[in-house]
C-alpha cells in the first residue's frame, strides 16, 4: 500500500508500523504491554462514540457535530503520551483526545447539544481547556499556560490541537514565536487532515506544515497520524523535551477526515470517493490491532471485549445526554461576571421576573 | 415572478455585478468550489473563473488586507468572512486600514471594498457563530454598515455595497437567509444611508433592522389587534444612519421603541435613542425603550430564546411606553 | 506629602500590586528595560526580575492570548499594549475569548486580566496614537472598563483593576500622563462602577471621563463665571456604568451634556444619553447634547485641535442646552 | 573586520563587498556605470537629508522622526533594484527608499510635520503605498496589491519593507503564506537592524528571519544589510523571480539603526555605545564609496559633487517645508468618503460654520 500521496515532497514522515501494521520503525516506543493495549482501547472508544454522536444528531439529539472519524490515532497517540499535570488546548475536533483525559463524555456533549458553551466540563480538574472553535487562537493560550507552568518551575506542558487549516491564521505565528522566545514547555500538534471544510492542504500552503518549525528555532517532526505508535513516539518526545526545559516543538499528523466536516457539511460536493476510500484503507484502528495481534501483546477477544465495553458505554452516553433538559434561563446571566454588576442584575430580573 | 431566498438574492447580486464589472473579485474561506457554508456564493467559480472566485487559507486579517492592496490595484473586491465571530481578526485591517485609505491618502486611494459577514442570531448556532458585530462597525468613521431585512433589499443593498466608492460592511441576518419574497431584483429604490418605513402607525415607532424586523412586524400585527397602530423602520442601513426619517417617525409618533439583537450596552439602540432625543425632544412622549439582546455573551442553542428579542418583550415595551 | 504624576501614579500601582501578591506579573512591549515608552513600568523589572516584569515580541493577539493561558494557569497577568491603535490586533483574543472565558466555563475559569492602553488624543501624535478605543470594550459583553481622569484615580483604577476576578481594560488618558496631583495613593474610596461628582451645579450636569474630564472643569469654571453653575460628572468606570448616579444627578439638574473624545456615533455618550433618558425621562428640561470627537478619523497633530471637544464647544453646548 | 555578531548562527549571508569595500563575491550585478553611482548618491542624499530631519525636529519643525541612518544600503539597494510599474509597501523608516522611488521629501514629510497622515505624496503615481505604522499590516496589501497585478497579466511586482520587530506578527505570517499559496509577485524585505524599539532581535524571535522562508515555500535570503551591491543583487533577483510568475521571496537585510528609534527615544537607557561603534564602523556609504574609488567607477569628486547636491536640496527641502502652514480644517471631514453623507455634512457644518 502506498504511502499518502500528500507526503510525496521528500520531507520525511516517521512512522512506525506499515498501513497493514507491519513494523517498519521502532516500535519500542516505551509502553508496557498495558499501556499498548490502552491505545487500543481508546481508540475504539472514541470511533464507536464518534458513530453514535453522529446518530444522534441526525436524531436531533446534537445541534450540529464534527465527526473525527480516521484520526483517532493522532488523538489517542498524543494525548497518551501527556501526564496529569499536563494541559491539553484542544481546537473543536478533539473529543478523542477529551476521552483519554479523562473528560466526561455527557459534560463534554453539551456542547454538541447546544445546551452549553465551550467548556461544559471542568477544564481545570481534567487538564483539557475548553472547546476552542475560533481557529488557531487557543495556541496562544497554550503559550500562556505553559509560560505560566514554567515559571510556577512545574516540568507540566502544554499541547494544543490545531488543524491544517487552522496553520494560516495569524495566531499560529505569534504562538510558534512566542513559544520559541519563551522557551515555553508547550507542543503545537497539527492534525492535518488533508481539509479545511472545502479547501485541500494545496490550496493553504506551499511547504509542509512540519517544515516551518526551523523557522521559529523549534523542532519538527511529521509524523503518520494514522500510527497511534508513531504519534505515541513523537509526542512523547516533545513532551520530554518540553520537561527538560527545552522549549516548544511542532508536530504535523497526516491523517484524513473521512467524514463530513460537521454533520451540516456535504463533503461530495469538494471531494472524490476515491480519495476517502484511499484513506479508508489506512484505517488507524486497523493498522494498530493487526499489529497488537500479530506481536501478541493483544488477541482478538481484546479487541472484541473493547468493543463491547464500548457499546455500554455509549448507551449510557447516549441515555444520559437525551436525558439532560435545557438549563435554566438565570444560566444566561450568572456566569459573565463573579459578581454581576448593577445594570446586569437589572437586565437578569428584566428577563427572569424574580427568578 | 419566481419567489427567492435571500441566499438567491443576494448570489445574484454577487453574480450581477460580476457580470457587470469585470474588477469586481469574489473571495474568502469557502466561497469557491464549495459556493460558501451558506451557499451564497454558489455557482460563481464556475460561472466566472478561479481568478474572480476563489478561496483563500483562513486568514481573515490577510483577507481584510488583501482588500486594501487590490484595491489600490483598481479591482472591487467582496470578500466574506465565514461567520460573524470569525470576522473579529480582521478587525485591526478594518479599523486602521479599510476604514482609513482614503482619508489618510487626501482621497487620492478610494476603498471601494465590500465585506459580507453571515451575521447575528437565531439559527441555533454554536458560540460565535450569533454575533451581532455591528457596533464594532458603526463606531469606526469611514465604513458604511448595511443590514438588509429581506431579499429584495438584500439584492439592492449588496449591489449598492459593492457599487459603492467606499468600504461597506454588509451583515447579512443568516436567520431570514431562507426567508422569501417575490418582486424584481433592482437597485432601484432606497440607496445606503436611507431607511424604509414599512408599516405606519401612531402610537409608536418601532426602530429595528435585519432578522428583528420579521419580529417587529409581527408584534406591530398583534398590537394593532390590541388597538396600539405602530409604525416599522427598518433602518437597513446601520451607518449613515437616515436621521432625518427616524426624526420623522417619531415627531409624529412621539413615542419609539428600538430593537436589535445585539447586547444593550452601546448596541445599535443607544446611538437611535441619542439621535432621536437630537431629533424629536419636543414631541418625545414616553422615554425611548430598548428590546435588545442582553448584556451577555451570546448564549448556546438551547438559551438563545432566552436572549433575543421576542414578539411578546417588543410588544410589551411599547405597551409599557404608549401607557407612560 | 509630594506630587505625583499619572505615570508616577501607574507605576506606583504596579509596584505595588507586583509587591503583595506574587502572581501578579507585568509585560508588553518594551516594558521591561525600557520601562515602557511612557516610563509607566520604569524600574519594574530591576525591582522584579525578568520572570515577573517582561518584554515579548510585537504580537498584541499573542499578548492578549498568552493572558488567557497565563490566568488559567493561576497567574494575575497585566499586559500592556503601547498605544491604543496597536491594541486593535488583539481585538479578536479580546472580544473572543477574555470576555467570554468565565462564561463558557460556566465561572469554572476566571480572568483576572488587566489590559493597560494608553489611550485618546491630544499629544500631536502620529496616526494610530490618538484613539479612543472605548466603544469597541465597552460593547463587548463581559468586560470592565475605566478610565481615570486624575493620579490618584489612576493609582486606585488600576490596583481596583488588578484586584478584580474579571477582566478589565484599563485607558490611561496620554494627554494626562503628566498632570499632577497631590494625595494619597489608596484603593479607598469608589469602586469599579461608581462615577464621581466633581462638583455641584444645578444648570447642567457636564458627564465625562478621561482627559475630557478636565476640560468639562475649566468649562464649568468659566460657566460659572456667567452665572451658569454645572455639575461634573466623572465616569471613571465605562463598563459598567454607574447608571444610578447619572440619573440621580441629571434629575436634579434636568439638563446635560456628554463630552468625550471618541467620534459621535456610537461613542460613549449614546449610551449616557440612552441611560439618562431611561433613568430621568421626566425631569428632562432639555435634548442631551453629546460633544465629542467627529465621524472622522483622527487628524494628524496639526489639526487635532478641530477634533478634540474644546472647553468653548462644550461652553456653547452648556449654553444652548441651559437657554432650550 | 569581523562580520557582524548577528550572523554568528550558521545561517549564510550574501555579501559582495567586506565592510572595508572590498570585493568579497560577485560584484557584477548588472549595473552599469551611472547605475553604480547613482546607489552612491542616493545615500548620501539620503543620510544628508536623515540628519537634516533630526535638526529639523530639535527645531520643532517636525513632531516625531524616526531616523534610518545606518540603513541606507538596506533601502537604497532594495528600491533601486524596482521597476517604475512596481509598488513599494513601507513601513513608516523608508525615507531613503521614498526618495529612491522619486517621492517629493516635502510631501513625505508632512506627515513627520504633523499637517498629514500615512499617504500626503501620491501613493499611486509615485509607486509608493502611504507611510504603515501599525507594524506588518502593510504586508497582506502588498500581497493582495500583487495578486491584482498577477491578475492583470502585469509583470510588475510589489516590495514590502518591514522590521526584525514586524516579523513577530501574525500579519507577516498570513502575507507570507498568502503570497505563496498564490504565487504573488511580492517581495518581503526585512530590514533587520537589531532592534524593535529596546527589544534586541534574541528576545523577539530563536532563528533568523530568512530561515522562515523555507516553512512557506519560498525562497529566504539573508543579505549584508549594509552592503549595497549586495542588496541591489539580492532583490533583483526576486524581482525577476516575481515578473517570471515564480512567485513570493523572502530577504532579510541584517544592518543597523545608528541613532534612536525616534526622536522621542533615548538608546542609552536599553543598549550599549559600543555595539553602536562597532556598527558605525560597518557603514555603508563609506564601504561602496571605497568600492567605487578603488574600482575606478567614481572618484572622489563625484561623491563631493553629491555631498554638494545634498546639501543644497535639504536647503530647499526645509525652506518648503517650514513656509508649509497647517492645513484647513476642512481637510478633517473631505476625505473620510468619496461623498460625506449628511450626519458628517452636518457635523462639519457645526464645526467650520459655513465653510
Ligand atoms: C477564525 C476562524 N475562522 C473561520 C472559522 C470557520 N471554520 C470552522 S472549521 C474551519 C476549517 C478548519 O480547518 P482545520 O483547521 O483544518 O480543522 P479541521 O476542520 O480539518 O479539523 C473553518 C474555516 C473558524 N472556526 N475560526
Ligand atoms: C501593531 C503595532 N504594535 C506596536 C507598534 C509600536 N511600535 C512602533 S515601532 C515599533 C518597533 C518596530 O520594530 P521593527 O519592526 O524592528 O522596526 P524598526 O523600528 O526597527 O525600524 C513598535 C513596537 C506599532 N507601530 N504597531
Ligand atoms: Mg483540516
Ligand atoms: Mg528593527
Amino acid at each position: 500500500m502506498s504511502a499518502p500521496e500528500t507526503t510525496d515532497d521528500g520531507f520525511p514522515t516517521l512512522r512506525c508500523l506499515a498501513p497493514d501494521g507491519t513494523p517498519v520503525g521502532d516500535v519500542e516506543v516505551g509502553l508496557d504491554e498495558e499501556g499498548l493495549r490502552a491505545l487500543l482501547r481508546w481508540m475504539i472508544l472514541a470511533r464507536r462514540l464518534d458513530r453514535e454522536c453522529m446518530a444522534l444528531q441526525r436524531q436531533g439529539e446534537l445541534t450540529v457535530y464534527p465527526p473525527f472519524e480516521g484520526q483517532e490515532a493522532a488523538q489517542v497517540g498524543s494525548a497518551a503520551a501527556l501526564g496529569p499535570r499536563d494541559m491539553v488546548f484542544p481546537s473543536f475536533r478533539e473529543l478523542a483526545a477529551a476521552i483519554v483525559r479523562g473528560v466526561d463524555a455527557v459534560e463534554y456533549l453539551q456542547y454538541h447539544r447546544g445546551t452549553w458553551h465551550g467548556g461544559p466540563y471542568d477544564p481545570l480538574a481534567t487538564g483539557f481547556a475548553p472547546i476552542c472553535v475560533p481557529v488557531a487562537t487557543q495556541l496562544v493560550h497554550a503559550v500562556g499556560w505553559a509560560l505560566g507552568a514554567k515559571l510556577d518551575g512545574s516540568d507540566a506542558c502544554a499541547l494544543a490541537y490545531f488543524g491544517d487549516g487552522a496553520a494560516s491564521e495569524g495566531d499560529f505565528h505569534e504562538a510558534a514565536n512566542l513559544a520559541a522566545v519563551f522557551r515555553a514547555p508547550v507542543i503545537l500538534f497539527c492534525q492535518n487532515n488533508g481539509w479545511a471544510i472545502s479547501v485541500p492542504s494545496r490550496a493553504q500552503f506551499a511547504a509542509p506544515i512540519a517544515a516551518r518549525a526551523p523557522g521559529y528555532g523549534m523542532p519538527g517532526v511529521r509524523v503518520d497520524g494514522n500510527d497511534v505508535l508513531a504519534v505515541y513516539r513523537a509526542t512523547r518526545q516533545a513532551v520530554e523535551r518540553a520537561r527538560a526545559g527545552d522549549g516548544p516543538s511542532l508536530i504535523e499528523a497526516l491523517t484524513y477526515r473521512i467524514g463530513p466536516h460537521t454533520t451540516a457539511d456535504d463533503p461530495t460536493r469538494y471531494r472524490d470517493e476515491a480519495e476517502v476510500e484511499r484513506w479508508r484503507a489506512l484505517d488507524p484502528i486497523v493498522r494498530y490491532r493487526r499489529f497488537l495481534e500479530a506481536v501478541g501483546v493483544a488477541d482478538a477477544g481484546f479487541a472484541a471485549a473493547c468493543e463491547a465495553e464500548a457499546e455500554a458505554w455509549v448507551g449510557t452516553v447516549r441515555a444520559e445526554l437525551v436525558a439532560l433538559g435545557a438549563p435554566p434561563a438565570s444560566e444566561v446571566f450568572d456566569h459573565v461576571f463573579a459578581e454581576p454588576p448593577a445594570t446586569l442584575r437589572r437586565q437578569r430580573e428584566e428577563a427572569l421576573g424574580g427568578a | 415572478m419566481p419567489e427567492i431566498t435571500m441566499v438567491g438574492a443576494l448570489n445574484a447580486a454577487l453574480r450581477d455585478a460580476l457580470d457587470e464589472d469585470p474588477r469586481v473579485l469574489v473571495f474568502g474561506e469557502d466561497v469557491g468550489e464549495l459556493g460558501g457554508v451558506f451557499r451564497v456564493t454558489q455557482g460563481l467559480q464556475a460561472a466566472f473563473g478561479r481568478d474572480r472566485v476563489f478561496d483563500t487559507p483562513i486568514s481573515e486579517s490577510g483577507i481584510a488586507g488583501m482588500c486594501v492592496g487590490l484595491a489600490m490595484a483598481g479591482w472591487r473586491p467582496v470578500a466574506e468572512m465565514q461567520f460573524d465571530g470569525f470576522s473579529y481578526p480582521a478587525l485591526d485591517q478594518v479599523i486602521s486600514h479599510v476604514a482609513k485609505y482614503r482619508e489618510r491618502t487626501r482621497g487620492r486611494v478610494g476603498m471601494p471594498v465590500t465585506i459580507r459577514i453571515p451575521s447575528f442570531g437565531g439559527i441555533r448556532g454554536k458560540e460565535h457563530h450569533g454575533e451581532s458585530p455591528e457596533t464594532y462597525y458603526v463606531h469606526t468613521a469611514g465604513l458604511k454598515v448595511v443590514a438588509p431585512a429581506d431579499p429584495l433589499d438584500a439584492y439592492r443593498l449588496l449591489r449598492l455595497a459593492i457599487a459603492d466608492p467606499d468600504p461597506v460592511i454588509v451583515l447579512e441576518p443568516k436567520s431570514r437567509y431562507w426567508s422569501k419574497a417575490e418582486g424584481e431584483l433592482t437597485t432601484e429604490g432606497p440607496g445606503i444611508g436611507r431607511a424604509r418605513v414599512l408599516r405606519d402607525g401612531s402610537a409608536c415607532a418601532l426602530i429595528s433592522y435585519g432578522a428583528m424586523v420579521a419580529r417587529c412586524l409581527e408584534a406591530a400585527e398583534a398590537l394593532e389587534a390590541e388597538g396600539v397602530p405602530c409604525a416599522v423602520v427598518d433602518l437597513r442601513s446601520l451607518s449613515p444612519l437616515d436621521v432625518a426619517t427616524l426624526g420623522e417617525v417619531v415627531r409624529s409618533t412621539g413615542r419609539a421603541v428600538v430593537v436589535h439583537e445585539a447586547p444593550l450596552t452601546l448596541g445599535l439602540g443607544a446611538e437611535v435613542v441619542a439621535r432621536v432625543v437630537e431629533e424629536a425632544f419636543d414631541h418625545l412622549e414616553a422615554p425611548i425603550r430598548r428590546v435588545t439582546g442582553w448584556d451577555v455573551p451570546y448564549p448556546p442553542a438551547s438559551l438563545e430564546q432566552v436572549y433575543l428579542p421576542s414578539v411578546e418583550r417588543i410588544a410589551r415595551a411599547v405597551r409599557e411606553v404608549v401607557a407612560y
